[in-house]
C-alpha cells in the first residue's frame, strides 16, 4: 500500500523567475497523509525553498488554502488517499496575485473584509452593558452559519467574477456582511446598505455558486450574497418612493426578534 | 472599492427573475405544445378570445416580454465573463432590445 | 473604501520601494505601543489601549493574519462564573486547588472577580455565545471545574472570540496592523524597553518599531515536542524574546498534556466533549479513570463535576500513562496507544448542536464518526503553564514591557491548568494590559536615538548572519531532534535521569544549531530562513523547560517524577521556578516564594474524595 | 524598500473550459438565448394572431417545419436545464423556516416541482383545446 506519489508544485520567487513554473517531486505515499503533510516532506527532504503558508493543521486557522488539481482547497484538510495513485498538482489559489510558490498576496481580500462593517452597530448606548443581552437559539441559528467563515480565501479563488473584475466585493466578505446583519443584537443594516446596493457589492454576482461549493465550512455565501440582492432590491423600492433607509435597521431587527 | 455608487441592477435583475421563474415553470410545457401537440387549443378564434380577455392579453405580453428581459440579463453578463465588447455596448444592446420588445409586444397586445 | 473605518486597520503596506536586494535596511516606524502577537491577548490589549485613549498609535505586529493565530483553535470555552448558585470563591478554590496550590492567589481572585464581565464584553462585542432556550448565555461543564461555568460557542470557542475580537478592532482607527511581521528582537536601552526589531516577511524588509510600550502576546511554545495540540507557529517566539533580554521565564517545568488529542496528527479533541457527557474507555470498555482517584464510577450520560472524565488535565493524562504501562490501551498500527472517547450515547443532533467541529475533525483526521464509533485519543502536549514572568498588571520586571496570555506567566495557572480558564485569562490581562501600556505611553516621550538604530542595524545583521548555505546540520533535523527529546525526558512522567539527558541533548543541539544550514539568500517570504529563527527560539525556551524540571525535585500538578520525589513538598517546593538566560550555558535557575491569601496548600481531590468544591 | 514582485495570473476569456463547474455554469446562461429565442417565437405568433387568421394558420404552418421542430427540441432541452438550475437555486433564495427548524431544502425543491407538474399539464390541455 506504502509506494510513492508524484505531486507537481507550481514555483515562483519573485527574485529569480520571470514566471511561474511546475516541478514534480517524487514522495513516500502514507494513505493518513494530507496535501500539507506533502508540502512538509518537500520541505524538510527535497527543497527547503518551497514557500507556502501553514499553521492549525486543524481546518479552522485558514493559512494553507491552495488549489489542488484546479479546485480551490485547505491543504491540511485534502487527503492523498483521494487522489492515489494519481499525480496531484498543486498551485498558488487562483485569481490572487503570487508573491511566492504557493503564497498569495491576500491583502484585497482582507481590505475587504474589514470594509463590509463587521461588526455589531447599535443605535444607543446598551442600557445594562454589565448584563449579556438575549439571543434565543432560533434567533443565534439565522446568523450563525454565515459565521463559520475561517477567511481562507478559497472562494475568491472560486469566484470568476472576482477574476475577472477585482473590484466586486466577493463571496466571503459579503457573506460577513450578511452575519451582521442578521443578527438580532444588530442595528447597523443601514450603514451597510451602500456596500450592498453598489455596483461591485451583491450586484456582482452572477450566482456561479461555486464559492458555496468549495466553502470548507459550509458558509453558504453564495445564497448570502442572493438573499442581499433582495434585500438590496426592496431598498431599491424604497428609495424610488421617497423612504428612508434609516428605518430599515430596525426593521432588521424586529425580524430578527419574531 | 472607492464609491459606493447605487446599481441599478435591481431593476434589471427583479425583470430576470421575473422572467426566469416565468420560464422555469412554463416555458417547457410551452415548447412541447407545438411539437406535435397542436390541437383545438390552438385554433385561432380560441387563441384571439383568449388575447381579447385583458388577463389573456397580460399573460400574453409576460409571456414574451419577461424571459426577454432574463435573456438580456444573462446575454450582457454572459459576454462581461467571455470579456466581448465593451460593458456600455454590450448593455445597451442586450437590454435595450428587451426594451424594445417590450414594447412592441405590449403595442400588440394592446393597441393593435 | 473611502469613509469607511474599515480601512483604517490597513497593513503596512504604504512603505513598499523597489527592490534594493540588500536586507540590511533598516525602515523605522514611531508609535505609542507596539504588541507582538496579535492572537486573543493582543487583540485584547489593542482594543483596551484604543479605547482607553483613542488617539494612541498601536503598532499590532504578527507573524501572520491575526485569523490565524491559534486562539483560534481553542474549542471548550471560557470560564466566569454566571449562574446564580455559583461563587467566585468556587471558581477561586477549583483554580487554586487545580493548580496545585502554585497559583498566585492575590492573580487568582483578581481574575474570578473581572472573569464574567470580560465575557460580556465579549457578548456585546457580537460573539456568538451558546444560548439556553430563554436566550440566556448557556454553560457547559468543564474538567476540575466544580460546577459548570465555562462559556461557550458550540466547540468553537476560540474561534468565535478571535474572530469578534479582531473584527471589532476594525473599527479602532489607532490599531495599526503589521501582519506577517516576524518580531526578532526587543529594543532595550536605558534599562526599559523602546522598541522592536520586526522582518517584514512579504517585502523582506527589516522595520525598527520604536515604542513607549511593548505588549508580548506571543502565545505558548507547544512545537518544543512533536507531538502537540498546536498551530506550527507555536514556536515560543515572545518567551524567548523575553528570556534572551534576561527577563525571567517562570515555572517553565509545567507543561500541559491534553487527555484526548488525535492520534498521528494531535488535533485537539475539546474536553467540552467530557463536559457533555463523554466517556472514555480503555481497550476493555473500562472506564479506568476510576482507578485512579478520579471515581467512583458515574452514570453514563451523567457527568458529574470534578469527578471521573471531569477530573483535571494532569491526572486524566497520568492515567493515561499507567494504562498504557499496564498493556491496557488499545494498540493501533500506524497511531500507536490509544484509549477511546465514547459520545455515542449522546446522539447526533446533541453532537451537532454542541460538537459539530469534533464531529468534523474525527471524521477528517481518524476516518471515525462519532456518533457511530469511539474516538481514539491520547494525551498530547497542549499547554505551556510557564511564561515570562509578571505581576497582577501583566508588567515584566523590564520597564515597559508586558507579557499576556499563554507566554505570559501571570501566576493563574499555577502547576496545572484548568481547562476554560486561559480564554478568560487573555481577556482579563489582555486588557490590563492594553489600559496600562496606554497609561505608560501617556507619560512617556520617544526620543531619536541613534543608537537605537545601530541597535537595530546589529539585530538585523545577527538574524541575517544565520543564513549559512555551508551549514552542515538540517533545521528539520535539529527541529524533529529537539521534540524527540522533550518528549523522551519531559513527558507526562519525568525522571531526573531523563530529564539530565534531555539537558544534555538540548546543549548539543545548541551547539549544533549555530552550524545550520540556511540555503535560501532570497527577502520574499524567506520561510527557510524563518524556520531557523524559530527554531532558536524553542531551543531556548526548551532549554527554561527541562533546567527548571530539573530543579524541581517534587512532583506538583503537571510535574510528576517517578524517581525518589513522587510527592509534593510543600515545605521545600512551595515556590515558584526563576528561570534566567545566560549566554554561555544552562539558565541560572532560581525561586520566588507564592502569594498564598485564603487557601492554604491541602490535599488536591478528586471524584468521591473531592465532591464540588462548592460542596465542602 | 521591498523584493515584492508580485505574479499576476492573467485570466484568458476560456477560462470556463477548465472546470466543469464552470462550463455548467455557461452552459446555464446559454439557457437564457433560448428562453429569449422562445420568447421570439411567441412574438412572431402574437404579430400573426393580429394580423388574421390567415397569417396565423401561416405561423402555425411554420411552427411544423423541420428547422422549427430542431428548435423546438433543443430549445426544450434547454429550457428543461434551465428549469432545474432554477428549482436548484431557488432555495438559497428563500430559506424560509416553519417556527425554529428551517424547512429542508429539498421540500422547497419538491413543491416546486409539483407546481412545474401541474403547470405543464394545464398548459398542455389546454393547448390540446380542454377547457
Amino acid at each position: 500500500m506504502n509506494g510513492t506519489i508524484v505531486i507537481e508544485v507550481q514555483r515562483y520567487r519573485p527574485e529569480q523567475d520571470p514566471h511561474p513554473w511546475w516541478q514534480a517531486f517524487e514522495l513516500d505515499y502514507r494513505p493518513e497523509m494530507s496535501v500539507l503533510d506533502a508540502l512538509h516532506q518537500i520541505r524538510d527532504r527535497h527543497d527547503s525553498g518551497l514557500a507556502y503558508r501553514w499553521s492549525c493543521r486543524m481546518a479552522i486557522c485558514g493559512s494553507c488554502g491552495l488549489m489542488v488539481d484546479g479546485v480551490p482547497r485547505l491543504g491540511c484538510k485534502t487527503f492523498l488517499r483521494d487522489y492515489y495513485p494519481d499525480r496531484i498538482r498543486l498551485g498558488p489559489l487562483a485569481h490572487f496575485p503570487i508573491e511566492r510558490d504557493l503564497i498569495v498576496d491576500l491583502r484585497d481580500f482582507l481590505d475587504k473584509l474589514a470594509a463590509v462593517k463587521p461588526y455589531l452597530i447599535r443605535a444607543a448606548q446598551d442600557e445594562r452593558p454589565s448584563e449579556p443581552r438575549r439571543q434565543t437559539p432560533a434567533q443565534l441559528a439565522r446568523f450563525l452559519p454565515f459565521a463559520q467563515c475561517i477567511s481562507c480565501g478559497l472562494c475568491y479563488a472560486a469566484c470568476p467574477e472576482y477574476g475577472l473584475n477585482n473590484r466586486f466585493f466577493g463571496p466571503a466578505a459579503l457573506a460577513l456582511l450578511h452575519r451582521y446583519n442578521r443578527d438580532s443584537r444588530d442595528q447597523g443594516r443601514a450603514e451597510r446598505l451602500p456596500t450592498m446596493n453598489a455596483e461591485d457589492g451583491v450586484w456582482g454576482c452572477t450566482f456561479v455558486g461555486y464559492c458555496s461549493q468549495v466553502c470548507p465550512k459550509g458558509v453558504d455565501p453564495a445564497a448570502a450574497i442572493n438573499q442581499g440582492k433582495i434585500v438590496s432590491v426592496i431598498d431599491y423600492v424604497r428609495h424610488l418612493v421617497g423612504l428612508s433607509p434609516a428605518t430599515l435597521g430596525q426593521d432588521a431587527t424586529q425580524e430578527g426578534e419574531r | 472599492m472607492k464609491s459606493a455608487r447605487r446599481s441599478n441592477e435591481p431593476l434589471t435583475w427583479s425583470l430576470f427573475a421575473a422572467g426566469g421563474l416565468l420560464a422555469a415553470f412554463l416555458t417547457p410545457p410551452l415548447l412541447l405544445a407545438p411539437l406535435g401537440l397542436l390541437g383545438e387549443g390552438l385554433r385561432f378564434e380560441r387563441v384571439r378570445a383568449f388575447l381579447d380577455h385583458p388577463l389573456g392579453a397580460l399573460i400574453l405580453w409576460a409571456l414574451i416580454a419577461l424571459p426577454l428581459w432574463h435573456a438580456a440579463h444573462r446575454l450582457y453578463h454572459g459576454l462581461s465573463d467571455l470579456k466581448v465588447g465593451a460593458h456600455r455596448l454590450t448593455y445597451a444592446l442586450c437590454y435595450g432590445f428587451a426594451f424594445l420588445v417590450t414594447l412592441y409586444s405590449g403595442y400588440l397586445v394592446w393597441f393593435a | 473604501m473611502a469613509g469607511q473605518e474599515g480601512g483604517a486597520l490597513d497593513s503596512a503596506s504604504g512603505t513598499d520601494r523597489p527592490p534594493s536586494g540588500s536586507l540590511s535596511f533598516v525602515d523605522s516606524i514611531k508609535t505609542d505601543i507596539a504588541i507582538v502577537g496579535a492572537g486573543g491577548a493582543g487583540l485584547r490589549a489593542a482594543l483596551a489601549a484604543a479605547e482607553a485613549r483613542p488617539d494612541l498609535g498601536i503598532a499590532l505586529i504578527s507573524k501572520v493574519v491575526p485569523m490565524r493565530s491559534h486562539t483560534v483553535a481553542a474549542e471548550g470555552g471560557a470560564a466566569g462564573v454566571v449562574q446564580a448558585h455559583d461563587r467566585l470563591e468556587d471558581h477561586f478554590n477549583d483554580t487554586v486547588s487545580g493548580g496545585d496550590w502554585l497559583c498566585e492567589q492575590d492573580v487568582v481572585e483578581f481574575f474570578v472577580r473581572r472573569a464574567a464581565a470580560e465575557l460580556t464584553q465579549l457578548e456585546h462585542w457580537g460573539c456568538p455565545w451558546s444560548r439556553q432556550a430563554d436566550g440566556r448565555v448557556a454553560v457547559r461543564a468543564f474538567g476540575g471545574m466544580g460546577t459548570e461555568r465555562t462559556w461557550y460557542a458550540a466547540d468553537k470557542t476560540g474561534f468565535h472570540l478571535l474572530t469578534t475580537l479582531f473584527q471589532t478592532a476594525l473599527r479602532h482607527p489607532g490599531i495599526r496592523r503589521f501582519d506577517e511581521h516576524f518580531c526578532l528582537d526587543l529594543l532595550v536601552a536605558d534599562g526599559r524597553v523602546q522598541g522592536v526589531v520586526a522582518l517584514d516577511l512579504a517585502a523582506g524588509a527589516i522595520r525598527l518599531i520604536q515604542a513607549k510600550a511593548v505588549i508580548l502576546a506571543t502565545g505558548g511554545a507547544g512545537r518544543v515536542y512533536r507531538f502537540n495540540t498546536n498551530g506550527g507557529i507555536v514556536t515560543g517566539d515572545g518567551l524567548a524574546l523575553a528570556y534572551r533580554h534576561r527577563v525571567p521565564l517562570r515555572d517553565m517545568e509545567f507543561v500541559q498534556y491534553h487527555p484526548t488529542g488525535l492520534p498521528g496528527t494531535g488535533v485537539l479533541v475539546t474536553e467540552g466533549c467530557r463536559g457533555e457527557g463523554g466517556i472514555l474507555l480503555n481497550r476493555d470498555g473500562y472506564r479506568y479513570l476510576q482507578d485512579y482517584g478520579l471515581g467512583p464510577e458515574t452514570p453514563i450520560g451523567q457527568p458529574r463535576n470534578r469527578t471521573m472524565e471531569l477530573g483535571p488535565r494532569d491526572r486524566l493524562s497520568q492515567a493515561f500513562w499507567f494504562e498504557q504501562q499496564k498493556g491496557r490501551t488499545l494498540r493501533h498500527p500506524v497511531w500507536g496507544d490509544v484509549v477511546q472517547l465514547d459520545l455515542r450515547h449522546l446522539g447526533e443532533a446533541r453532537i451537532d448542536e454542541r460538537l459539530p467541529f469534533v464531529r468534523e475533525l474525527a471524521r477528517a483526521y481518524a476516518n471515525v464518526d462519532p456518533v457511530h464509533e469511539p474516538i481514539p485519543v491520547r494525551p498530547a502536549v497542549h499547554y505551556t503553564m510557564g511564561g515570562i514572568e509578571t505581576d497582577c498588571r501583566a508588567a515584566t520586571r523590564l520597564p515597559g514591557l508586558f507579557a499576556v496570555g499563554e507566554c505570559a506567566s501571570t501566576g493563574l495557572h499555577g502547576a496545572n491548568r484548568l481547562g476554560s480558564n486561559s480564554l478568560t485569562e487573555l481577556l482579563v490581562f489582555g486588557r490590563v494590559a492594553g489600559e496600562e501600556a496606554a497609561q505608560i505611553a501617556a507619560t512617556t516621550s520617544l526620543d531619536a536615538s541613534p543608537a537605537l538604530r545601530r541597535e537595530a542595524d546589529a539585530i538585523a545583521a545577527r538574524a541575517r548572519s544565520l543564513i549559512n548555505p555551508d551549514g552542515q546540520e538540517s533545521v528539520p533535523a535539529l527541529r524533529d531532534a529537539l521534540g524527540e527529546a522533550m518528549e523522551a525526558g519531559l513527558g507526562i512522567f519525568r525522571t531526573e535521569e531523563g530529564m539530565q539527558q534531555t539537558a544534555d541533548q538540548i546543549a548539543s543541539l545548541k551547539r549544533r544549531y549555530r552550524a545550520a544550514r540556511v540555503t535560501d539568500r532570497s527577502n520574499v517570504f524567506n520561510t527557510e530562513w524563518l524556520q531557523a529563527l524559530e527554531l532558536g527560539f524553542l531551543l531556548d525556551v526548551a532549554e527554561a523547560m527541562v533546567h527548571s524540571a530539573l530543579a524541581r525535585r517534587e512532583s506538583r500538578g503537571a510535574h510528576h517524577r517517578l524517581d525518589a520525589y513522587r510527592s509534593r513538598d510543600d515545605e521545600r517546593f512551595l515556590k515558584h521556578t526563576l528561570s534566567r538566560f545566560r549566554d554561555d550555558g544552562p539558565p541560572e535557575i532560581g525561586h520566588a516564594p507564592v502569594t498564598i491569601t485564603t487557601s492554604p496548600p491541602a490535599q488536591r481531590s478528586y471524584g468521591g474524595d473531592g465532591r464540588g468544591s462548592g460542596e465542602r | 524598500m521591498s523584493a515584492r514582485r508580485p505574479y499576476i495570473r492573467p485570466m484568458p476569456r476560456t477560462w470556463w473550459l477548465r472546470n466543469p463547474v464552470f462550463r455548467r455554469y455557461m452552459l446555464r446562461e446559454a439557457t437564457a438565448l433560448f428562453v429569449g429565442g422562445y420568447g421570439l417565437v411567441l412574438l412572431w405568433g402574437l404579430s400573426a394572431l393580429r394580423q388574421g387568421e390567415g397569417a396565423w394558420l401561416a405561423y402555425l404552418a411554420g411552427l411544423s417545419h423541420p428547422l422549427a421542430l430542431a428548435f423546438h427540441t433543443l430549445a426544450l432541452a434547454m429550457a428543461l436545464y434551465h428549469t432545474v438550475t432554477w428549482f436548484a437555486l431557488t432555495p438559497k433564495l428563500m430559506p424560509s423556516r416553519i417556527g425554529n427548524r428551517p424547512i429542508p431544502a429539498r421540500w422547497v425543491k419538491a413543491a416546486h416541482y409539483g407546481l412545474f407538474a401541474l403547470c405543464s399539464l394545464v398548459i398542455l390541455l389546454l393547448a390540446a383545446g380542454v377547457h
